[in-house]
């Protein structure tokens, strides 16, 4: 009983607490140079991903409280809040990169490419919700302020992951008798609708974005003598 | 008339004589004392201009090398702030670039020479980059101004001319 | 016809040419030589500019403030955060050097007789919503040969 | 008296000649000389400089954009050039695709160019999706510069600025996954066997070095 309580609160509580979006918002100029190889990339579970992201932008959050922060004591704390944020970030690319959802030379579209493989696998994309955990983030800020240790920061942001996923599989909701489109009354929304037109850049031909040998224009005559200043010297 | 003769009265002369050339020399050496005068003061003040002329440029070359690898580093390792929290300077510094790398500029007194040092963060040996990154530089300070290790401030020096920068490292 | 050769007046006449070809170069040189010192002060109060604009990323957001004009001057001047104290090669507070005629004479002196000053402009600005971007001018100035120069920059810097 | 006239306008004439060619040979080097100082200083000079304010004006345009985009203003590939004081600089924003949170993964890219100097910087960051009150959290990572003369609102061009700096990733994923695999110790004795090899200004401060290097070490 208490379970099935449970379940009614968190289903009619997380749909009210977050917004679904589309995550293939790709930029299709992009995209058309990307070749991604859709059987290769895993299929983790979304709430493993989606606690990853909460992680390191939590971290960041309290990171970036310490940096604006005026008290010398707070600041003094920066270089390990921001080595929490950096060690989260890290996890979270390590994911991606055995899920095969990323590469270091390709654009970043990790959402995107997880639902093209869950779009073949599936047959539906999976809708992730949009939210940016408010009230995690404030906590946390104000933690941040009152001038918690950075262990305690990073068991508040451990505490408050998500303990259910956020996301939605369309046709698992259309099993729990929800709409693709979110249940009645849950107030769902597309929001990713109204500002993501503006994501749409016009495609220009010409990529080697493929290619590992990088695209080489005229060097310029940079008073350096180097026509790349930070070329890698390993 | 010979050809000679034509010649010669054509011309009016064959060569120059005794006295138009110590004429000539006298008021040369007159006028040429005077040139060598000025030049000499022209080149004494030309020496102070290419000298300012000089350290500007090493410096604008040494900040510039130095600038655009820092900007996008990581962060800074050496020197940092003191345990009274004051700044802290030394004659080299080392951050992570933006590959993670460990990177350390370094200034040798003896050559005026600001060099760069590529130590690899995993196996692998140090290797100091033939082209020093700055020439000509007296004096070099890389302070430590902030707490999150993410700033630091270049004084240079080269023949009486300072230059005045920070970098704040920007990445995340 | 007796060819008379040259007479004193063409000598002068070359004479004149030739000092009249001088007096451009010489002049030039002694501008290119003006130019030097120019570019030395202009180039100086840009990296002061520069400077400026990497300690605001660091500070403290509230931190940032107005300095309103004729600015403040960097030698003989109260500790802030850009300029004093300078250096320290020491491990303590004790051993900070600051820009006074005793620490750093030469700088000192090329900052006191220049007399360069820092303004800061400082304006809320909002693009969306939010009222958390500082717009920040940063202006240097500095005297040359009587004549008051300025060097100004522009730079954002947002509280998130 | 007409000879003798004749034969003192004749020297004359030799003094002229000697004075012409006495002062073509004084002149011409110190002609030379004086020109050859004076324009290549103020080149060079002037070149470093304009380079240098080219990097200031792209750090502030760069500023500005993600300024904008924490107050939630997007849509740059249309912005006209903006200033930063008497400079222009131009903004380019490229979304390459979405995150788990359906924030927006994108590329600012800022551009300043004087005369034949140019400058870009490429900022990576995701911005996440508006709140009823902006501004909205921007997390800006991974910046990188470069002088290439690219025109940021190409594709192949920052497709190839992409590709550069994906080369230089690639490096950043070997040196963070060494610090992470690796234990305290493990990361410590490599450090310090690289302390012989350094150059001797290095060797000196090199424990201490360590030491913060060691803390700081990426972990799991």
């Amino acid at each position: 009983m208490k379970k099935l309580f449970l379940f009614l609160i968190l289903a009619l509580c997380l749909p009210m607490t977050s917004q679904p979006v589309m995550a293939d918002d790709e930029n299709p100029a992009i995209e058309k140079e990307v070749k991604v190889d859709v059987d290769e990339i895993k299929l983790r579970s979304p709430l493993e991903i989606e606690q990853a992201v909460m992680e390191y932008m939590l971290a960041f959050e309290a990171y970036q409280s310490a940096r604006k922060s005026s008290d010398p004591e707070v600041r003094g704390k920066m270089v390990q809040y921001m080595k929490q944020y950096r060690e989260a970030y890290a996890r979270f690319l390590d994911m991606m990169r055995e899920d095969n959802l990323y590469e270091p030379q390709k654009p970043k579209n990790p959402a995107g490419r997880y639902n093209r493989k869950h779009m073949k696998q599936k047959g539906s994309k999976r809708q992730w919700r949009a939210t940016a955990a408010r009230q995690t983030r404030e906590k946390v800020k104000k933690m941040v302020e009152a001038g918690a240790s950075p262990e305690a920061i990073k068991a508040t942001i451990k505490e408050s992951l998500p303990a259910a996923p956020m996301s939605v599989d369309p046709m698992d909701a259309a099993g729990l008798g929800q709409s693709p489109a979110g249940g009645p009354g849950t107030g769902f929304t597309r929001p990713g609708d109204d500002d993501d037109d503006d994501d749409k850049t016009t495609s220009k031909t010409g990529s080697n974005l493929d290619s590992k040998i990088p695209y080489k224009p005229k060097p310029i005559d940079g008073p350096s003598g180097s026509h790349h200043p930070h070329k890698p010297k390993h | 008339m010979s050809m000679y003769r034509l010649f010669k009265n054509y011309r009016g002369r064959a060569a120059f004589t005794m006295v138009e050339i110590m004429v000539g020399a006298t008021i040369l050496a007159v006028i040429g004392g005077m040139v060598a005068h000025w030049f000499v003061m022209q080149r004494q003040y030309q020496k102070r201009i290419l000298a300012i002329s000089d350290a500007q440029q090493n410096i604008r070359q040494a900040s510039w090398n130095m600038i655009q690898e820092l900007r996008t580093a990581r962060n800074l390792i050496y020197p940092r702030l003191n345990a009274d929290k004051s700044i802290r300077s030394d004659t080299k510094t080392i951050f992570k670039n933006f590959s993670g790398d460990i990177v350390c500029y370094f200034h040798d007194a003896a050559t005026g020479q600001i060099r760069r040092c590529l130590i690899p963060n995993g196996p692998g040996a140090p290797v100091v980059d033939k082209k020093p990154v700055g020439s000509g530089i007296d004096k070099v300070a890389f302070t430590a101004h902030d707490i999150g290790n993410r700033l630091v401030g270049i004084y240079l020096e080269s023949s009486g001319t300072v230059g005045l920068e920070s970098v704040y490292l920007l990445n995340e | 016809m007796i060819r008379r050769g040259l007479s004193l007046s063409e000598i002068i006449i070359a004479l004149a040419i030739a000092v009249m070809v001088m007096v451009p170069v010489t002049s030039m040189f002694s501008t290119s030589g003006q130019q030097v010192q120019k570019s030395r002060n202009f180039s100086f109060a840009a990296g002061l500019a520069r400077r400026i604009s990497q300690h605001l990323m660091a500070m403290p957001f509230e931190n940032i403030v107005e300095v309103p004009l004729p600015g403040l001057a960097m030698h003989d001047s109260p500790d802030d955060v850009f300029f004093n104290p300078l250096l320290n090669f020491s491990t303590s507070q004790s051993g900070v050097k600051k820009i006074t005629a005793s620490d750093m004479p030469a700088l000192y002196g090329f900052l006191a007789q220049n007399d360069f000053k820092y303004a800061l402009s400082v304006s809320n600005v909002s693009f969306g919503a939010g009222d958390e971007i500082k717009s920040i001018s940063i202006l240097i100035t500095w005297k040359e040969a009587g004549r008051n120069m300025i060097y100004r920059t522009h730079v954002y810097v947002s509280s998130v | 008296m007409l000879k003798k006239l004749r034969q003192y306008e004749s020297t004359r004439k030799g003094v002229a000649m000697v004075m012409v060619i006495g002062l073509v040979a004084i002149m011409m080097p110190v002609i030379f000389m004086l020109s050859r100082i004076g324009g290549s200083q103020t080149q060079l000079a002037i070149k470093y400089h304009e380079n240098l304010v080219a990097e200031t004006v792209a750090f502030s345009g760069s500023n500005a954009g993600l300024s904008r985009l924490q107050g939630n203003i997007r849509g740059y590939q249309d912005l006209p050039d903006e200033t930063s004081g008497e400079e222009k600089f131009s903004l380019n924003l490229r979304p390459t695709g979405a995150g788990f949170f359906g924030q927006t993964l994108y590329f600012l890219l800022t551009r300043a160019r004087i005369k034949t100097h140019n400058y870009i910087m490429m900022a990576e960051a995701e911005q996440f999706k508006p709140e009823p009150s902006p501004p909205v959290l921007v997390i800006s990572r991974d910046y990188w510069n470069t002088v290439e003369p690219y025109e940021i609102s190409l594709m192949a061009d920052v497709l190839s600025m992409q590709n550069y700096r994906g080369m230089e990733l690639l490096r950043l994923e070997e040196t963070r996954t060494f610090e992470r695999k690796s234990t305290e110790q493990q990361y410590k004795s490599e450090m310090d066997s690289k302390k012989s090899s350094l150059p001797a200004p290095l060797q000196t401060d090199w424990d201490s070095i360590v030491t913060a290097l060691v803390n700081e070490k990426l972990s799991e």
